[in-house]
């Protein structure tokens, strides 16, 4: 399988229950090795890197099941990835601090700033986690599932955010599968099934490309299709 | 048979089940349709006692369920083929399929069952010595529907059967469930292949986001276009 | 160093081998089952030796009575642990460390109890079985045949329930998916009760097994429990083949070493192994959780 | 005012300033002796929660730090005429070795039992290892004519001698306890201070943010056992003889375990109110003193059971637990 990520972009991926999205997500964070391939980072191969370097080279991540630390208040949990993640040099703490704060505001978590992380709702820890990720200034951003178990408003609320931090100039690669966020929000789509690529374009294109049809709502023509792997 | 009353259920501290009501009555097949991530599987497992609801009631036959143990819950006939068949990979076909009938209720027709679920699944039957765990996925998926119907269940809750299976075998396992309907088992199905389900279902419910959206006859809702939104988003 | 004390030795390291085998099946059963560890299963054993030493030479029973009887009391005290102690844990946070702390607590409460109610002295009780017989110019004691053949006859029945019976197979589904185990209908807590109330009968086992030929005291689960843990560790945690197969690698490698080098030294090799195990290949020799 | 000044760390100041005063009150030398053993106590937990409660490496193998600086000091003093003043650094510096080593067998273990195993097994081949080695230590015979700490020159008080004295020995405690303290406060609010505990509460999202994980965890394995090392060479020199069983065996590991749960793990005073309180209590109440390991015993039970969080975040108020 080959995937490209373009500088700048906001890139959608989907697909139904099994089709190799964790795994492909997984192995670009640097928590799996591939068996075969590379994962190429602006011009560098960084397959064999721990996650923590790749963090420090500017590839930064979400995940699905929120991981606060829940022992630090919210400004600690940020500071820590201003400070330790920075792309390039690492900066003082005091720097760290305001960058952290000033990553806070923008998700909407400057009044929480002193609570201790334990504390928050659902909601406020997927945009600390956010935050975090946002405060080691990554060139590419990696979100696992950032609005699964948001209510419709929260959800809105997310897309959002993201789109600013896009705007701001960091390339987004987002799995997702609430469809109404990653379809209203993303520029391209890339569809997997079954480990494989099973069509790529914009959202409309993809949501009227009749292999993704079948391969969400399943088919009479998809039970007679030969089909790879079983 | 079935009545869930306004549901809310958190997984961790993700609310993943908004207020859910619907209902289930005996001899019926009934489907939960929506997106991964829709709270399909969650709440199988609010029923099946593996999860706690935060507020909302699940009465079967009028019995409330909130509070049962999950393994009486599965004494009273309430089964659950959970979504990845979760057999036990280190014991045989033959122990998964003995395993099923624990039930106190089950135990004494475990020789009946057996044979009815050989002859509902016959490549079991041949394979009844090997490692559940070095089944093809049809073989255990099958396995994971044999060993619910070993406990004698009166509504049987099947999470995904189709997930990651070849088209053939899904034919087979849906043919299946129609068939043990036909027995008179209540069946509750949830899965992300909405043809299908909807072919095989009386009605059917759909979820958004851990919302009910939607709920109606099964040819109806193929159509829809609320359907393709909630699976799509267009 | 004739071939004759070699053997002798080997055998030794059986009989050690599978009194481990017996301390660390138990153990093994338990991390399976719930998970944790159990730092009292020592004290298990020494409620064993108390008990035997008790039935057989107060209340005059005889030692195919009086073991049992050990066997059962040792049961029960496990079973009031896993009620009393384990239980209230279950299912919330932090269970990585609070039943290893917890039974911890549980240990030092029952040795000190021993302690107290029993005094510091050693005690002993006669072989079960005297004599030796003379194989080929190699002596063995009976009683030391008598551990070998019971260890071996108990675990073959001890597997042939985990596979056979129906209990046995809900301890085992219990270990493998405990989900799954729950939507079969299996009550998983009652699953938790029994098991502790079986190793603990298991450990009772091997100290009245042991008990004639070294003394009984309120320390005597200390050093064994952790020589168990390093043959979990060696076998896989959570795999019976693999208890069985480090306790018999373990008792050998510890007469050989005696034989070789030192007694003294034993036990440092014994740790070092442990260490080195961890390092290279922490799932050890047989770490799946198939069994 | 006041409140910046207890935000500062200043109330510790005052605190160890008052534990300073108490020896001028009363000079009984048993009173002090308690003293000094609940300061010790309370160093060594400290240097545990470090360890356990602040990075969350479950070892329980911290008696062979202790044991080792004990060993190691009290044999390079009577061996190679080494000044106890070096020893105690000396001591630490072969106990933060040994905890250099174990900390690579411990890198690859993420389950909290592993970790549990590995160090308890370390512990135990140092515990064997200096009961083995007669000619070095007389085995559990016990290692006797250890060199009491040597007189020190203090400006304004002149030349202290320790020969048989309680009270100059209560204030180097003091004065230990209150230097590695310090550090603790100054590195739990450091930069590493918050890498510690992002370890701690979750590995893998330390890691995705940047965090060395590896190097994070080395680096407090061979700090936390340096300061358990110093602690131990202190002990050599207090009490001038040394067994096995007493610095190398399990015993110490649950004194510790118990002391720093009852206070709070992860809890800045936690590990000193644990301290105090076990010690105070099972010294000055002769009756639970016989008693004094089921106790123990009861009371790691009732902890876990009843206020896994320990006393110290009850009692205290969150700035100052924290």
């Amino acid at each position: 399988m080959r995937l490209l990520l373009s500088r700048g972009e906001l890139l959608g991926l989907i697909g139904p229950n099994g089709a190799g999205k964790t795994t492909l997500f997984n192995v670009i964070a640097g928590v799996y090795r591939p068996d075969e391939g590379n994962v190429v980072f602006q011009g560098r191969d960084i397959t064999r890197l721990r996650p923590h370097a790749r963090c420090r080279l500017g590839l930064a991540r979400t995940f699905q099941l929120t991981k606060p630390f829940l022992g630090l208040g919210v400004l600690e949990n940020v500071t820590l990835g201003a400070y330790y993640g920075a792309k390039g040099g690492r900066p003082g703490l005091g720097e760290a601090r305001d960058r952290a704060e000033d990553v806070l505001r923008r998700v909407g978590l400057g009044g929480k700033r002193d609570h201790l992380a334990s504390t928050l709702t659902v909601g406020e820890r997927k945009r600390l986690e956010l935050a975090r990720a946002v405060a080691t200034q990554p060139s590419v951003l990696l979100l696992d599932e950032v609005v699964a178990g948001l209510s419709s408003a929260e959800v809105g609320e997310m897309m959002e955010i993201i789109r600013s931090i896009w705007a701001s100039g960091v390339t987004i690669l987002m799995v997702e599968h609430v469809m109404r966020a990653v379809m209203g929000i993303s520029q391209r789509i890339v569809v997997l099934h079954q480990g494989q690529v099973l069509a790529g374009g914009t959202p409309a294109t993809v949501a009227s490309n009749p292999d993704v049809v079948s391969a969400y709502l399943g088919s009479a023509s998809a039970l007679a299709a030969p089909t790879a792997g079983a | 048979m079935l009545d869930v009353r306004g549901l809310d259920v958190l997984y961790g501290d993700v609310q993943v089940v908004w207020d859910l009501s619907f209902t289930v009555d005996a001899g019926e097949i009934v489907t939960l349709l929506g997106a991964n991530g829709a709270g399909k599987s969650t709440t199988l497992k609010t029923i099946s006692g593996l999860l706690r609801p935060r507020r909302g009631h699940i009465l079967f036959d009028g019995v409330s369920l909130e509070t049962v143990p999950p393994d009486r819950i599965v004494g009273m006939g309430v089964l659950q083929v959970p979504e990845g068949r979760r057999l036990w990979p280190g014991m045989t076909v033959l122990e998964n399929l003995r395993l099923g009938a624990y039930p106190k209720g089950a135990r004494g027709e475990e020789g009946a069952s057996l044979e009815a679920v050989f002859s509902l699944f016959p490549v079991l039957a041949e394979r009844r010595g090997q490692l559940a765990g070095t089944l093809s996925g049809g073989e255990q998926q099958m396995l994971a529907i044999g060993r619910a119907l070993m406990a004698r269940p009166r509504l049987l809750m099947l999470d995904e059967p189709s997930l990651g299976l070849a088209p053939k075998v899904i034919e087979r396992i849906f043919e299946v469930i129609q068939d043990v309907s036909r027995r008179g088992v209540t069946v509750l199905l949830v899965e992300q292949n909405a043809h299908l389900a909807l072919s095989v279902a009386n009605r059917a419910y759909i979820l958004e986001t851990g919302h009910l959206v939607r709920a109606g006859a099964g040819s109806e809702l193929l159509a829809d276009a609320d359907v393709r939104r909630a699976y799509l988003g267009v | 160093m004739s071939p004759g004390l070699v053997v002798e030795q080997i055998f030794n390291g059986l009989v050690s081998g599978a009194i481990y085998a017996l301390m660390a099946s138990g153990l093994s059963l338990i991390w399976g089952t719930l998970k944790m560890l159990n730092f009292a299963h020592g004290e298990f054993y020494m409620l064993g030796g108390f008990g035997v030493y008790f039935a057989l030479l107060l209340g005059g029973l005889p030692p195919l009575v009086a073991v049992p009887v050990a066997m059962l009391g040792a049961a029960v005290v496990g079973m009031l642990l896993e009620r009393l102690v384990i239980h209230p844990l279950l299912d919330k946070p932090g269970w990585d460390v609070s039943p290893i702390i917890a039974t911890l607590g549980a240990s030092i409460l029952l040795q000190n109890l021993a302690l107290h109610l029993w005094g510091e002295r050693f005690k002993n009780i006669p072989y079960y079985i005297e004599g030796g017989v003379n194989l080929f110019g190699i002596r063995m004691a009976w009683q030391r045949v008598l551990i070998v053949a019971v260890t071996v006859v108990v675990i073959v029945v001890v597997v042939a329930a985990l596979r056979r019976s129906r209990w046995g197979m809900a301890l085992r589904a219990t270990a493998q998916d405990r989900d799954a185990a729950v939507l079969a209908g299996i009550d998983v807590y009652a699953v938790y009760l029994w098991t502790l109330g079986l190793t603990a009968a298991l450990a009772a086992l091997a100290a009245a097994m042991l008990a004639p030929i070294y003394s009984i005291n309120p320390w005597m689960g200390t050093a064994l429990l952790l020589k168990a843990f390093i043959v979990c560790v060696l076998g896989g945690l959570g795999s019976l083949e693999g208890a069985i197969l480090g306790g018999v690698l373990l008792g050998t490698t510890e007469s050989l070493t005696v034989l070789l080098w030192s007694s003294e030294w034993k036990d440092v090799v014994a740790f070092v192994l442990l260490i080195l195990v961890l390092w290279v290949r922490p799932a050890g020799l047989m770490g799946t959780r198939e069994w | 005012m006041l409140r910046r000044a207890l935000d500062g760390g200043g109330v510790y100041l005052v605190l160890a300033g008052l534990l300073a005063l108490v020896p001028l009150v009363n000079s009984d030398a048993y009173f002090v002796h308690i003293l000094t053993l609940s300061l010790m106590h309370s160093a060594l937990a400290s240097s545990w929660n470090l360890i356990c409660g602040y990075t969350g490496l479950f070892s329980f193998g911290h008696q062979a730090f202790f044991g080792l600086g004990a060993y190691v000091s009290s044999l390079m003093a009577m061996k190679a005429g080494l000044s106890p003043w070096l020893g105690l650094v000396v001591g630490g510096g072969v106990a933060a070795a040994a905890g250099f080593v174990i900390a690579l067998p411990c890198l690859r273990l993420r389950a909290p039992p592993y970790i549990a195993i590995a160090t308890l097994g370390f512990a135990e081949i140092c515990r064997f290892t200096a009961m083995n080695l007669v000619g070095l230590t007389r085995g559990e015979l016990g290692l006797w004519g250890i060199p009491e700490m040597t007189p020190v020159p203090v400006p304004g008080v002149g030349q202290v001698s320790f020969t048989g004295q309680r009270v100059p020995y209560f204030y180097l405690m003091l004065a230990i306890y209150v230097a590695m303290m310090a550090l603790l406060y100054w590195l739990v609010r450091s930069p590493l201070g918050l890498a510690l505990k992002s370890v701690r509460d979750s590995e893998d999202a330390a890691e995705s943010l940047g965090v060395d994980i590896v190097r994070t965890k080395i680096l407090i394995f061979v700090l936390s056992s340096f300061l358990a090392g110093v602690v131990g060479a202190f002990y050599a020199h207090y009490v001038l003889i040394l067994t096995p069983s007493s610095v190398l065996s399990v015993g110490v590991m649950i004194e510790i375990v118990a002391m720093t749960l009852i206070g709070g793990l992860g809890t800045f005073l936690g590990p000193t109110v644990g301290a105090f309180g076990i010690t105070l209590l099972l010294e000055y109440m002769r009756v639970l003193g016989d008693y004094r390991l089921l106790i123990y015993g009861a009371l790691l039970i009732a902890i876990i059971l009843f206020i896994p969080e320990g006393i110290a975040k009850r009692l205290l108020p969150r700035r100052v637990a924290l």
